[in-house]
C-alpha cells in the first residue's frame, strides 16, 4: 500500500506517470517501425510491448504488492508458454535450417 | 509360433529395429513379471488375518529405497535411450548412391516414380541390397508411406517434401500400407514393395513402356481440338486461364458462384453461353456434337490434373516448398512442383472436395 | 462516500463457502477476496496459453515467410492501430483507477466515473476497429479469391489477423459487458462496489484484454514497415 | 430407518442419530429438478456429472462395439467405410472429451474434494455449475453433429483432412470440443483454488491425501494445456467455416504446427486422465492394505513431476510426420524422462502392501488389476519413446493397445474402483459385493483379452483406422472382439447391481470400510454442509496404524488425521 492520503488526487498522482510512459512507448514503437534495420526494428518492436507489459503488470495489475501465490500463477503462464514456443520452434527452426 | 508373432524382416533397419524391440520386451517382461509377481506375494503372504511377520519397517529403509529405485530406473530408461537414438542416428545419412524414387500420395492411391524414369502405381520395384531413398509429397490430406517388413513409415505431406531410406535384404513381394487416417478409403490404400535380383530389376526396367492414359489424351486434345489457342497462358484471346481451376469456386456474370468440377466443365464445353465467368465476353463457340464423351472425359481428366490450386493466381513452385531435401524444387522431378505443367498425371481416383 | 468497510461491509459481501470459515467476517472476507484474486489470475494464465498458442503460430510463419509477412504487416492500417493501441493502454489507467479507488472503499464517483470512461473507451475501440475492418474488406485484404496481395502466404497473415482480432474482440465485449454489469450495481447500490472483490477480477481481466493488444500491435502493424 | 445398525468405530453420528434433529443429507436436502439443475452443492454437481459421463460412457461404448464387430471379419460386412469412419471418431471424440477427461475429476473430484479438505464447498460454487453446463452444452454439440450425419476426422481432428477434405459436421463437432473445453478450465481454476485456500485448519500440504495431490496436478494442466486445444479448434473452425487459411498447405500453411499444438494439448490430456486414477488408486490401496502409503513424500514428487514434465514431451507422437530429427531426440529423450515418476509410483503402490493386512473387497480387486494394466501400459510406452521402434508401431494397433491400457485398463479401473469405494459415502447405500468382485475379475480379464493381442498385431503391421484388414491380422482381431464381449457383459454389470443398490441396497454406515481420511467423518451420504462441525485435522494421512508400528488386524483405528470439534 502506498503512503500518505488516500485520495483521489493520490491516485492520479500514482497512475498518471504510468499512462504517461506507455503512451511515450507507444510513439517510440510506432516511430522505430520506420527504421532502416530490418530485424532491429522488430527486435525493438516487441522489446517495447514487452516493457509496455511489464508496467501494465506490475502497476495497474499491481504485481508489484501481490501476493507470492499470485505471482507464481503469473509466472506459470509464463513459463508453460516458454515450453511451447521453445520445443514447437526447436522443430519449426530445425526444419527451415535444414531445407 | 514364434515366427507368427514377428513381421518378416526384410530390410538391414528391419534387423535393427527388433533387436531393440527384443530387448524392451524382455525389460519390460522381467519388469511386469517383477511387479505382477511382488504384488501376488505381497497380497497373499500379508493377506488380511495371515500369520506372517509384521514387524515395522525402520524409516531410513523406505528412503533408500526410494532412491534406489528412482536411480535405477533413471539408469535404464538412459540406456533404452542411448541405445534406441544411436541406432536412429546411425540411420541418418542417406548413401549417396542411392535410388531416388519420387512417391506421390494422394486419394486413395500412391504413385512413385524412380530417378531412371520407371513410374507405377500402387506399385514399387526395388533391387535388392541397394540403398533407396524416398522422397515423399502428397497432393491431398496427409498420409503416411508404411512397409511392415522394411520397419519403415514416413508421412507424406501436402506441399512439402519429407524423405527416409531403406535397404531391401531380402527379395520378395511386401505390403504397403497408408498409416495415416486420409478419408474414406484410407484402409484400401495400398500397394506392393516388389524386391528383385539386380538383373531381374534390370530387365522390368528396360521393359517399362511409356506411360499414356486419359490425362495425357486429354492434353493432346487440348491443343488438337483448338482449346490451347485461347486458354493456354499467353494467348491473345482474352480467355480464362484453366490451370488450377479444379474444384475452385468460380465467379460468373451475374454474381453466381460456380464449383469448377466435372459437370461445370462439361457445361462450358457443350453449352459456353450458359455460365459466363466474370469479366469475359461469351465469345466461346459450342462444341456439342463436335466432341464425344470419352474425349470430354480426357479433357475433364487433364483439367483435373493441372491441379486444384488455391484461387489465388500461383506460378508454378510458389509458394517454396519448404523441405528437408536438400536443393531447390526445379531441380526435382516435376511431379513434385504442384501446379507445374503436368507430363505425368493420370486422373486421380476422385480425389474427396469440400461440398 | 459511504459503505465504511468492516465487519458490516464484509458479512454483506461474504458467500459461500468462504462464510463458513471459522474467523470473523472480516478475516474470512480477506480471504475470499484472496481467492478471487488468485482464481482469475490462474483463469490468465490460462489464457497467457490461449494466445501464447496463436502468437506462436504467428512467429512459426513469420520466421518461415518474412517478405510475405512484411507485405502483409504493410498493408494494414497504422493509423487505426495505433490509434486502438493508445485507447486501450488509456482504458487501462481508468480501469486501475476504478479498481484502485473501489478497494479503498472512499470514491465511489470516481469509481463509477472511471468504469464508465473504461467501457466508453472499450466501445470506442471497437468502433474504430469496425471502420479498420471496413476499410479491410475494401482493400480486398480477406483471405480468398480476391485477396488483393500476391504472396500466398499473406494469406495466411491475414487469417491469422481476422481469427485474432475477432478473438480479442469477443474478449474486449466480454470485458465491456463485466464493466458495465459494475457499473449498473454501482449505480443502484452505493455500497455494493465498496472492496467488492468483483471488481478486481474485472479490472485484471480488463487489463489481459489490453497486454494481449499490446502484443498483437507489433505483430500486425509494425512489420514491414521499413521496406 | 428402523434397521438396527452398528456402531461406527469413528463413534460419530450415525443414520439412527440424524434423526435426532441433524440437518438432512445433501440428497434430501431439496427435491425437484430446479434444486438439482441450479444447485451450487459440489455433491450434487458431481451427481450431474456421473449421470451425464454414463450416459456418454455408453454412447462411445456402442461406437466401440460396432468397431469391433465390424473388425470380426477382415472384410466389409456390417457397416461401410464411411461409417466405419464415423464410428471410431465418434468413438474417440465422446470417450476421451466426454467420458475420461470429466470422469475422475469431476465427479469423484468434485464429490471428495471438499470433503477431503475439510471444506464446505469448492471455493467458486457457481462456476462450478457453469462449469458442468458447458459441459453438456459441448456434449450436445457433438451429438448433434452426430445425429446430423457424423464425422470422419478421427478424434484429433488432424488438418487438412479436417479443414478441407472431410465431408462430415466438422466444424459442430470441433465447436462441442472447444466449450467442453472451457468446462475442464473452470473445473482446474476451482479446484486449484479451493485447494490453496480452502484447506482446513492443521491440513497442510505434506498432509493432503494423494487423491487431493491428484487433483491439483490435473487441474494444473487443466488449467495450462486445455486453452492450447482451443485455440486449435478454432483455428480448425475459422479454416473451415470461414476459410481463414491457417494451415492450408496450398498457402504456405503447414500442418505439421497443428499437430505440435493439438499434441500439446493432448499429452497432458493422457496425464489428464492417469493423474486422477493414480490418485484413487493411492486411497484404495492403503486402505485395503490397512498401511500407510510407502513413501508419501516420494509420491507427492512423482505427481508433481508427471505433471510438468508431461508438457515436454509431446513430441513422440510425431516421429513419423515429417518432425525434425533434432527435434525428434529431443522429444524422446523428455518422454524416457517422464517414465520415472510413473515407475516410482507402481514401485511405492506395491511397497505398501508389503507387511499390511491385505483385503480383498471389490475395490482393492480394481486398484491391484490397476498396478498391473498400468504397468504394461507403461511400459509399452517405451517402446512408443524409443525412435526405430515408434517408427515401425506409429499409427498401427499397437499404439491402440498402448494407449487403451493406460486410459481403459488403467483410468477407467481406477474410475469403477473408487466408484465403488466412494459409493456408500456418496448414496448411503452398499453395494453387492459378490456382483462388484466378479465384474472386477471380469473387466481385467475382459480387458486383456481385448488389447493385448492388438499389441501383436500392431507389431506384425496393423494399422489403425482401418476398416477392412489384411487376412493374417484376422486371428488377433477375432480375439480382441471377443475380449471385447466379455469387456461389455464386465461394464453394463455395475449399471445394473449399483442401481439395484440405490434402491434395495443395505444403508452404509458412515465408514464402512474403516477408513482414513476426513470425507469418512461425516454421515452417508453428507449433509449439504459436508460437516456437522469445523474439521480440525492433526496428522497425516492415511493413519491406519501407528507411526513405526506395523498394522495390526482388528486394532482399533487412532484417529489421528480427523476430529470434530
Amino acid at each position: 500500500m502506498s503512503a500518505g492520503p488516500d485520495t483521489p488526487a493520490a491516485l492520479w498522482r500514482r497512475n498518471l506517470p504510468v499512462w504517461a510512459a506507455l503512451m511515450a512507448l507507444l510513439a517510440l514503437s510506432a516511430w522505430a517501425a520506420y527504421w532502416p534495420f530490418k530485424t532491429l526494428n522488430t527486435v525493438t518492436g516487441f522489446a517495447i510491448a514487452g516493457a509496455k507489459a511489464g508496467l501494465v503488470l506490475l502497476v495497474f495489475m499491481q504485481l508489484r504488492r501481490a501476493s507470492g501465490l499470485v505471482r507464481l500463477a503469473a509466472a506459470c503462464g509464463l513459463f508453460w508458454a516458454a515450453i511451447l514456443f521453445t520445443l514447437t520452434l526447436a522443430d519449426v527452426l530445425s526444419r527451415l535450417a535444414g531445407g | 509360433m514364434f515366427a507368427r508373432l514377428m513381421p518378416e524382416a526384410a530390410s538391414v533397419q528391419a534387423g535393427l529395429t527388433d533387436r531393440i524391440f527384443l530387448g524392451l520386451t524382455i525389460v519390460s517382461g522381467l519388469t511386469l513379471a517383477l511387479v505382477v509377481g511382488l504384488i501376488l506375494v505381497f497380497a497373499i503372504r500379508y493377506r488380511r488375518g495371515s500369520k506372517a511377520d509384521r514387524h515395522p519397517l525402520p524409516a531410513i529403509v523406505s528412503r533408500e529405497f526410494e532412491i534406489g529405485w528412482t536411480a535405477a530406473t533413471i539408469f535404464l530408461f538412459l540406456f533404452v535411450f542411448w541405445w534406441a537414438a544411436s541406432a536412429e542416428i546411425g540411420a541418418y545419412s542417406v548413401p549417396r548412391d542411392a535410388i531416388e524414387i519420387h512417391v506421390v500420395a494422394k486419394q486413395w492411391m500412391w504413385k512413385t516414380q524412380a530417378s531412371n524414369g520407371a513410374r507405377e502405381i500402387n506399385e514399387l520395384h526395388v533391387p535388392v541390397n541397394a540403398p533407396v531413398k524416398l522422397i515423399l509429397t502428397s497432393q491431398d490430406v496427409i498420409h503416411s508411406f508404411y512397409v511392415p517388413a522394411f520397419r519403415l513409415k514416413r508421412d507424406a505431406l501436402p506441399d512439402q517434401l519429407t524423405e527416409t531410406w531403406f535397404q531391401a535384404t531380402k527379395t520378395g513381394t511386401y505390403g504397403l500400407l497408408c498409416t495415416e487416417y486420409c478419408g474414406t478409403d484410407h484402409a484400401r490404400m495400398l500397394g506392393r514393395v516388389i524386391v528383385m535380383e539386380p538383373e531381374d530389376y534390370a530387365r522390368w526396367l528396360s521393359a517399362q513402356p511409356e506411360g499414356d492414359d486419359l490425362a495425357h489424351q486429354g492434353e493432346r486434345l487440348f491443343s488438337e481440338r483448338g482449346c490451347a489457342g485461347c486458354h493456354a497462358p499467353g494467348s491473345t484471346v482474352h480467355a480464362p486461364d484453366l490451370a488450377g481451376i479444379w474444384g475452385r469456386p468460380v465467379p460468373l456474370e451475374g454474381g453466381r458462384i460456380a464449383t469448377a468440377d466435372a459437370a461445370y466443365i462439361r457445361d462450358s464445353i457443350l453449352q459456353p453461353g450458359r455460365d459466363v465467368v466474370a469479366g469475359y465476353r461469351p465469345i466461346m463457340p459450342s462444341y456439342a456434337g463436335l466432341l464425344s464423351d470419352g474425349e470430354i472425359q480426357a479433357l475433364t481428366a487433364y483439367l483435373r490434373g493441372l491441379g486444384s490450386a488455391p484461387a489465388v493466381a500461383r506460378t508454378p513452385g510458389l509458394p517454396d516448398l519448404r523441405s528437408n531435401v536438400p536443393g531447390s524444387a526445379p531441380e526435382r522431378s516435376p511431379a513434385m512442383v504442384p501446379g507445374a505443367p503436368v507430363q505425368d498425371r493420370p486422373a486421380p481416383a476422385g480425389p474427396a472436395v469440400r461440398p | 462516500m459511504s459503505g465504511a468497510p468492516g465487519e458490516a461491509g464484509a458479512a454483506a459481501h461474504l458467500r459461500e463457502p468462504w462464510s463458513e470459515l471459522e474467523t470473523g467476517p472480516a478475516a474470512a472476507f480477506a480471504r475470499q477476496r484472496d481467492g478471487a484474486t488468485f482464481g482469475i489470475w490462474i483463469f490468465l494464465a490460462s489464457e497467457v496459453l490461449f494466445f501464447a498458442a496463436l502468437f506462436l503460430i504467428y512467429t512459426a510463419y513469420r520466421i518461415a515467410n518474412p517478405e510475405a509477412f512484411a507485405a502483409a504487416g504493410r498493408a494494414t492500417n497504422i493509423v487505426y492501430g495505433t490509434l486502438n493501441t493508445a485507447i486501450l493502454l488509456t482504458s487501462s489507467l481508468t480501469m486501475a483507477m476504478a479498481a484502485q479507488g473501489a478497494e479503498k472503499g472512499l470514491f465511489r464517483r470516481l469509481t463509477l466515473g472511471c468504469l464508465a470512461a473504461t467501457a466508453a473507451l472499450g466501445l470506442a475501440f471497437l468502433v474504430v476497429k469496425g471502420f479498420e475492418y471496413r476499410e479491410d474488406i475494401e482493400k480486398h485484404l480477406v483471405p480468398g479469391a480476391h485477396f488483393a496481395l500476391r504472396q500466398a502466404p499473406a494469406q495466411i497473415f491475414f487469417g491469422f489477423y481476422w481469427l485474432v482480432t475477432v478473438v480479442h474482440a469477443i474478449h474486449l465485449g466480454i470485458g465491456i459487458g463485466l464493466v458495465t454489469r459494475l457499473l449498473v450495481k454501482g449505480w443502484r447500490d452505493p455500497d455494493v462496489l465498496t472492496e467488492n472483490p468483483q471488481v478486481e477480477v474485472t479490472a485484471l481481466y480488463w487489463h489481459l484484454v489490453d497486454l494481449v493488444w499490446v502484443f498483437l500491435y507489433p505483430m500486425l502493424y509494425l512489420p514491414g514497415r521499413a521496406g | 430407518m428402523s434397521a438396527p445398525v452398528a456402531a461406527s468405530p469413528t463413534g460419530l453420528a450415525d443414520r439412527d442419530e440424524l434423526d435426532l434433529g441433524l440437518p438432512p443429507s445433501y440428497l434430501a436436502d431439496g427435491h425437484g429438478v430446479g434444486s438439482w439443475l441450479l444447485t451450487t452443492d459440489h455433491k450434487r454437481i458431481a451427481i450431474l456429472y456421473a449421470v451425464t459421463i454414463t450416459l456418454f460412457f455408453f454412447l462411445g461404448g456402442a461406437a466401440a462395439t460396432l468397431v469391433r464387430l465390424e473388425l470380426f471379419t477382415p472384410e466389409a460386412d456390417i457397416v461401410r467405410a464411411d461409417t466405419y469412419n464415423k464410428l471410431f471418431t465418434l468413438h474417440g471424440v465422446v470417450m476421451v472429451w466426454f467420458f475420461l477427461i470429466p470422469s475422475i475429476p469431476n465427479t469423484l473430484g468434485n464429490f471428495l474434494l471438499p470433503l477431503m479438505i475439510g471444506a464446505r464447498d469448492v471455493a467458486f460454487p457457481k462456476l462450478n455449475l457453469v462449469s458442468w453446463y458447458l459441459n453438456v452444452g459441448g456434449g450436445l454439440l457433438a451429438v448433434a453433429a452426430l445425429l446430423a450425419g457424423g464425422v470422419d476426422t478421427g478424434w484429433t481432428f488432424y488438418v487438412p483432412y479436417s479443414t478441407v477434405f472431410s465431408n462430415g459436421w466438422v466444424s459442430l463437432t470441433v465447436l462441442g470440443v472447444f466449450t467442453t473445453g472451457f468446462s475442464s478450465i473452470a473445473t482446474g481454476v476451482n479446484f486449484i483454488a479451493t485447494i490453496h485456500m480452502l484447506r482446513a485448519p492443521g491440513l497442510s500440504w505434506f498432509r493432503l491425501p494423494l487423491f487431493v495431490w491428484a487433483m491439483y496436478t490435473t487441474s494444473l494442466m487443466f488449467v495450462l494445456a486445455t486453452p492450447v486445444l482451443a485455440v486449435t479448434l478454432l483455428l480448425v473452425f475459422a479454416e473451415r467455416s470461414f476459410g481463414l487459411p491457417i494451415f492450408d498447405p496450398a498457402r504456405g500453411g503447414d500442418p505439421v504446427l497443428f499437430q505440435h499444438l493439438f499434441w500439446f494439448y493432448s499429452h497432458p490430456a493422457v496425464y489428464i486422465m492417469i493423474l486422477p486414477a493414480m490418485g484413487v488408486i493411492s486411497e484404495l490401496i492403503t486402505c485395503f492394505a490397512r498401511r500407510r502409503i510407502f513413501g508419501y513424500t516420494f509420491m507427492v514428487y512423482a505427481l508433481v513431476a508427471i505433471a510438468v514434465i508431461g508438457f515436454f514431451t509431446w513430441g513422440h507422437h510425431m516421429f513419423t510426420s515429417g518432425m525434425s530429427s533434432y527435434a525428434a531426440l529431443v522429444f524422446s529423450f523428455l518422454s524416457f524422462i517422464v517414465a520415472v515418476p510413473s515407475a516410482i509410483k507402481v514401485f511405492n503402490w506395491t511397497g505398501t502392501l508389503y507387511r499390511g493386512q491385505v483385503g480383498f473387497e471389490s475395490p482393492m480387486l480394481y486398484a491391484l488389476g490397476f498396478v498391473g494394466l498400468f504397468t504394461l501400459g507403461g511400459l509399452t510406452g517405451l517402446f512408443l519413446a524409443s525412435i526405430p521402434v515408434d517408427v515401425h508401431v506409429q499409427d498401427t494397433y499397437f499404439v491402440v493397445a498402448h494407449f487403451h491400457y493406460i486410459m481403459v485398463g488403467a483410468s477407467v479401473s481406477a474410475y469403477f474402483g473408487g466408484l465403488h469405494f466412494w459409493w456408500p459415502k456418496i448414496t448411503g447405500r452398499m453395494y453387492p459385493e459378490t456382483w462388484a468382485r466378479f465384474a472386477a475379475i471380469l473387466m481385467f480379464f475382459g480387458f486383456n483379452l481385448t488389447f493385448f493381442p492388438q499389441f501383436i498385431a500392431g507389431y506384425l503391421g496393423m494399422p489403425r483406422r482401418y476398416h477392412v484388414y489384411p487376412p493374417e491380422f484376422q486371428v488377433w482381431n477375432v480375439l480382441s472382439s471377443s475380449g471385447a464381449a466379455v469387456l461389455a457383459v464386465a461394464y453394463l454389470m455395475p449399471l445394473g447391481y449399483l442401481t439395484w443398490s440405490l434402491l434395495f441396497g443395505e444403508r452404509a454406515r458412515n465408514n464402512p470400510w474403516d477408513a482414513s481420511g476426513l470425507e469418512w467423518r461425516t454421515s452417508s451420504p453428507p449433509p449439504r454442509d459436508n460437516f456437522f462441525g469445523a474439521p480440525r485435522v492433526q496428522g497425516g494421512p492415511y493413519s491406519y496404524h501407528p507411526e513405526g508400528v506395523a498394522p495390526i488386524h482388528d486394532q482399533p483405528r487412532i484417529p489421528a488425521q480427523g476430529s470434530l470439534t
